[in-house]
């Protein structure tokens, strides 16, 4: 992939010397043509979203759990907190049941298909101004065309399975994607048309350039031409929603009708995949929406404390480059708070350790990112601060899709699940005239504008 | 009143002319499925998600009641009662105790009515909340269910410490109420009036104005009244129907009477109105509780009634509005301690029976949400 | 009432009332019009419910009955006949299309056929079951072995 | 001259990649002429069509590349097997693959092989030139895509009118397979 990848890297930038500093390289991987460096951050993006997926896992109980007034997993590990751990281990050791009347070629590539789809597209995910796999010139092209692939892996699921409910459950899911994927891309080129509202005019579809853009003209998307911005950016908020297969419109595997939609037929590691797959789709295409409207790396208010041009102002710059460590560091606390507070009974003292040992890990993340910050302003030397730039741009990356995924789950807490005719009414007559109508008046006030 | 057409059945041999010659689906909903709320188990046949027709089989509950019931005394199968609509488990005991005493021309006294009333528009309470938390769940809403169990839990623990159980309580005896009301009773009752109403606000705030709930219930499942009363269906789904008919109000039980409360009703019968009315009911019984823990007489609570209970030959029908409809029971006594044949009139079967009508030509999540909205009990649909 | 339809009909047909409830005892030769008469001009408009009583030792075996409410007048009454066992009955489907579980019910129950009806099959218990179970005959201890065993592999449903 | 040189970047394995993908697409086309099961057959169909997009990536054609994995495979595809579940599948798999039209289909897919290699030996030159296209490969693409389906500023572009007579056809596509499906409007 990379080698392929490495043909579409955009400008020509030179080819910078492999330093140690991973976060501060002066361009992507992809772009230095550099293998070796492209295979680390793949390996590294794929851990990291797989880390993701089993913390997700784990907040999203819990906090669907305090939603609904209980208390959620409790007993492996403190407060759960080895539960998906747990629930990791049994789904691999699982039998694993192919129905006799299932079609085991497609039942048994349907998962992968998902899972490949879901993580194909972190290569153009731009954590930073470089820290991304790669940076396509048709980024975002890309980012939609892969992501649509995973509704392959689903119906190649219902299909195979050969029983009516997973037919159903694709047949649902593929009509839905299919319609939500229109209003989606819509949405995004109204982001796009912003990108070349620019003084000589070029537009950009990739992903790096589109949050440089950005920065260049000292506005988040979800502000420009306000409320044009935050009109496409809801449409597309909706819109990823019902790609995800998420409550409320969690139709293809509606418990409640479906029993289990499209993986009615699949357990153990074959089920973990689609879940997988899920959950690395969400986090995709919530980084979309993070680059595309809020600015992907951008730390917030970057025109109101420093100007519409990014020039760098060293004390914002470092307060906001405390963050990251002291978000480490208050997460931290809390778990500490979670240890003074565990019930003081031998039963319990295994439990109260790991707590505490957790704790005194992310305090020690907190304390070292602190130091990286701290040192490299004190320093000044320009490995340093790059690196330390880096991790910031990471850490609002990530805190920005984390804002996404709460959301999810937020979701899931308070509404009921659509109609598949609703569903479709709101997807093809709500959605698509809206996002039409935003893309037309965008291009008549760019055009106005510029 | 005819031209309600009969449930036709399913024909499940010929292939439908469907939508540009595609097939239809024959899809078995059940018995184990989320959805149907035990073990019920809907044939339906589909053309892509539309349902052409729906075929309910039922039975795999059946645990024979009413041969049990010629094989006990009178006595001994007022616990059985309980076990039909476990979840309203209060009511069917009054409706049988009541029965029962009619056979014996017995009046339980009034301190006992009261009794009967209070706990019983207690179980309505915690019937309409199970209803309420499952229906949602099976719409998609997941919040509810907790929300309702939590509050349900309050209902639950007054039953508690009256009789000792839970669920299947057992509370009356024929001839009136074996406990007196614990220490407490009344401040418990009390309690409860002041802290539920907050509740139904809460759960209303949820759903009621939440669009897609909106969009989910209203125009589901409709069913007129005249088709209501042709089909037999009673209760909430009858009232939500536009027809003001409650059985506490038309013949009155237990003490009834002597409450002011409302018969809310629906205009449009479908599931949206079905949900305000069992709201609506909710309140109103909180009410009707209000006036019966603050006018709660003191005396006996219970009748003179033989040990040995030998109910003089003859027969007699006695219902009663349980949560889910009209709750029938129709004994006949050959003069012996056991009852010759005891027929149980059951809301649930009943008006599980409208389902078909309700769903035709409607989509699949439609059936799922007209499952919940008629509030069945497989145990008492079985029985 | 009773007194119009008893002018109308002679003999086969008896009131009674006990314990506030009124019965009515119509002939087995006078369905199913006398419930289509219940319902069109009396107002009997809801079917609240049918059932059965198996007496063994009599020569016509079943009482069937229905308990009928009338909305506008809101009052009870119930309709009750004697047939001999195989004799079957009118269908009270075209009626109140409520009639149709309670029939099934009633066959499945006491063996009681009703013509017209649309689907007359076991309701409650499994399709190949044998014997009526509320029928006086029929042990509360027995069971169809047969179809325990053939069905659920078990060598007694006991 | 290669763009490659340009940017003074070495190609890697391209004729390797040609060839894999090139042998990817034809493989899949065979298996879609071939299979019974026709859910089958639109599997492999994604496989030639992911296999061709990855060809416009290695002719600088990225944008249509892109455009052909969301309209193709992640579009059209689905919808292909969304209508294919929904048919009777048992039917197609008994009867026979190939009828005895198959030489009127061979001596079809002949001619067309000929269209085409007339076409490519008359046209070689056309070819060449096209390579303006890449020149600015890296930003320009999209752009000069846009500018010869839309033209510029004041300048109608060279495809625009076959352009929009394509999407006037779709169009009527819709309208027409709307009306023959829908039983009443």
């Amino acid at each position: 992939m990379s080698a392929l990848t490495s043909y579409l890297g955009s400008t020509a930038g030179a080819p910078g010397t492999a330093g140690f500093a991973v976060l501060g390289w002066a361009v992507t991987p992809g772009e230095a043509n550099n293998q070796l460096w492209a295979l680390i951050y793949v390996l590294i993006i794929f851990a990291g979203v797989s880390v993701a997926v089993i913390a997700m896992n784990w907040i999203e109980r819990k906090a669907l759990a305090h939603f609904q007034v209980r208390l959620g997993p409790m007993r492996v590990g403190p407060h759960g907190l080895l539960q998906p751990i747990a629930d990791a281990v049994k789904l691999l050791i699982k039998e694993d049941i192919i129905p006799a009347e299932a079609d085991k070629f497609v039942f048994w590539i349907a998962p992968v298909i998902g899972l490949l789809a879901a993580f194909t597209v972190y290569t153009v995910v731009p954590f930073g101004p470089s820290q991304a796999v790669s940076d396509m010139n048709i980024g975002i092209l890309f980012m939609l065309g892969v992501s649509s692939l995973g509704v392959l892996g689903i119906v190649m699921a219902g299909w195979a399975s050969n029983s009516h409910y997973p037919l159903i459950g694709a047949l649902r899911s593929s009509a839905q994607m299919v319609s939500y994927e229109v209003a989606m891309g819509l949405a995004v080129i109204s982001a796009i048309l912003m990108t070349s509202l620019n003084t000589d005019g070029t537009g950009y579809l990739s992903m790096i350039e589109i949050v440089q853009e950005q920065q260049r003209q000292g506005v988040w998307f979800i502000f420009k031409f306000f409320p044009l911005g935050l009109i496409a950016f809801v449409i597309f908020a909706v819109a990823m929603v019902a790609e995800t297969n998420r409550a409320p419109f969690d139709l293809p595997e509606a418990e409640s009708e479906l029993t289990a939609g499209f993986h009615t037929e699949y357990s153990g590691l074959r089920w973990s995949l689609f879940m997988l797959a899920e959950y690395a789709a969400m986090i995709a295409v919530s980084s979309i929406a993070v680059t595309l409207w809020l600015g992907g790396w951008l730390r917030p208010f970057p025109n109101w404390l420093i100007g519409p041009v990014w020039p760098h102002e060293p004390v914002w710059d470092f307060i906001f480059a405390l963050f990251p460590g002291l978000t480490f560091l208050g997460l931290g606390a809390i778990a500490v708070r979670g240890t003074v507070r565990m019930p003081k009974h031998p039963y319990f003292r295994i439990q109260t350790i790991g707590l505490g040992a957790f704790a005194a890990v992310l305090a020690g993340i907190g304390v070292l990112l602190l130091g990286i910050a701290i040192g490299a302003n004190a320093s000044g030397n320009a490995n340093w601060l790059r690196a330390s730039e880096g991790l910031s741009n990471v850490y609002w990356f990530v805190l920005k899709v984390a804002i996404f995924m709460y959301l999810y789950i937020w979701y899931r807490a308070t509404w009921p699940r659509y109609r598949f005719d609703q569903l479709m009414k709101v997807g093809w007559k709500v959605l698509l005239p809206i996002s039409l109508g935003v893309l037309i008046v965008t291009a008549m006030v760019g055009v106005i504008v510029s | 009143m005819n031209d309600t057409k009969a449930p036709a059945n399913l024909d499940l041999e010929t292939p439908e002319k469907t939508y540009l010659d595609s097939n239809e689906l024959i899809l078995n909903m059940g018995p184990q499925h989320p959805a149907t709320h035990g073990v019920l188990r809907v044939i339906l046949k589909l053309d892509g998600e539309k349902v052409l027709g729906t075929e309910c089989v039922i039975g795999y509950l059946h645990r024979g009641v009413e041969k049990i019931a010629e094989n006990r005394t009178y006595t001994m199968f007022n616990p059985y009662v309980d076990r039909m609509d476990y979840v309203a488990a209060v009511s069917n005991g009054l409706g049988y105790c009541q029965a029962v005493e009619k056979l014996l021309s017995v009046e339980a006294p009034p301190r006992a009515n009261y009794i009967r009333v209070i706990l019983t528009e207690l179980n309505r309470i915690a019937s309409h909340q199970l209803w309420l938390g499952t229906h949602a769940l099976d719409i998609g809403a997941m919040t509810p269910l907790f929300y309702t169990f939590r509050d349900r839990e309050e209902i639950l623990k007054i039953f508690e410490k009256y009789c000792g159980a839970r669920l299947t309580t057992h509370a009356f005896r024929i001839g009136g109420c074996q406990y007196e009301t614990y220490a407490g009773f009344e401040k418990d009752v009390k309690n409860f009036l002041a802290f539920f109403p907050p509740k139904i606000d809460e759960y209303e705030e949820l759903l009621t104005t939440n669009r897609i709930w909106l969009e989910r219930t209203k125009k589901v499942g409709v069913i007129s009244g005249k088709d209501c009363i042709a089909l037999g269906v009673t209760g909430p789904v009858l009232r939500a129907s536009g027809v003001k008919w409650d059985i506490r109000k038309a013949q009155p039980y237990a003490n009834y009477a002597n409450f002011d409360f409302e018969i809310p009703t629906g205009e449009n019968g479908d599931t949206y109105d079905r949900y305000m009315v069992r709201m609506i009911e909710m309140r109103q019984s909180l009410r009707i509780i209000e006036q019966a823990v603050n006018g709660i007489p003191e005396g006996p609570i219970m009748a003179k009634v033989p040990k040995v209970i030998k109910p003089p030959v003859g027969e007699i029908y006695h219902s009663i509005e349980a949560p889910k409809g009209e709750l029938g029971y129709f004994i006949v006594s050959d003069g012996s301690t056991q009852p010759y044949r005891v027929r149980v009139r059951p809301p649930s079967f009943v008006n599980l029976q409208a389902l078909d009508t309700m769903v035709r030509g409607m989509l699949v999540a439609d059936v799922v949400a007209v499952i919940g909205t008629l509030d069945i009990v497989l145990g008492e649909v079985d029985r | 009432m009773v007194e119009k339809y008893k002018r109308q009909y002679g003999s086969g047909i008896e009131g009674q009332s006990y314990l506030g409830q009124n019965c009515l005892i119509v002939d087995r030769s006078l369905f199913p019009d006398i419930l289509q008469l219940l319902c069109d001009e009396e107002q009997f408009d809801y079917c609240v419910d049918i059932t059965a009583v198996h007496y063994p030792k009599r020569e016509k075996q079943f009482d069937v009955i229905w308990i009928l409410y009338s909305f506008p007048r809101n009052e009870r009454i119930r309709v009750k006949t004697q047939i001999a066992d195989g004799e079957s009955l009118p269908s009270a489907v075209p009626i109140w299309p409520t009639a149709n579980w309670l029939e099934r019910e009633v066959y499945d129950m006491f063996g009681i056929k009703f013509d017209g009806h649309p689907d007359l099959k076991r309701i409650l218990l499994p399709d190949g079951w044998k014997g009526h179970p509320l029928r006086k005959d029929y042990n509360i201890l027995q069971q169809d072995n047969e179809w325990v065993q053939i069905n659920l592999g078990i060598e007694s449903g006991q | 001259m290669s763009p490659f040189a340009a940017q003074g970047m070495t190609p890697v394995a391209t004729p390797f990649f040609f060839y894999m993908l090139s042998g990817l697409a034809i493989i899949g086309g065979l298996l879609v002429i071939t299979r019974r099961n026709a859910v089958y057959s639109a599997l492999a169909l994604i496989v030639t069509l992911l296999a061709v997009s990855g060809l416009y990536l290695m002719l600088y054609a990225p944008f249509v590349a892109g455009v052909q994995i969301i309209v193709y495979a992640g579009g059209i595809m689905v919808l292909f097997l969304f209508v294919i579940m929904l048919v009777n599948l048992e039917r197609t798999v008994k009867e026979r693959q190939f009828n005895r039209m198959w030489p009127v289909g061979l001596l079809a897919a002949c001619a067309l092989l000929a269209l085409f290699l007339s076409v490519y030996e008359k046209g070689k030159g056309l070819f060449e030139r096209s390579a303006y296209l890449n020149e600015n490969f890296n930003t320009q693409n999209t752009q000069t895509i846009g500018v010869m389906l839309y033209g510029e500023a004041h300048r109608i572009g060279p495809y625009t009118f076959a352009f929009e007579i394509a999407s006037l056809l779709l169009l009527v596509a819709i309208l027409g397979a709307v009306i023959m499906a829908k039983k009443r409007i």
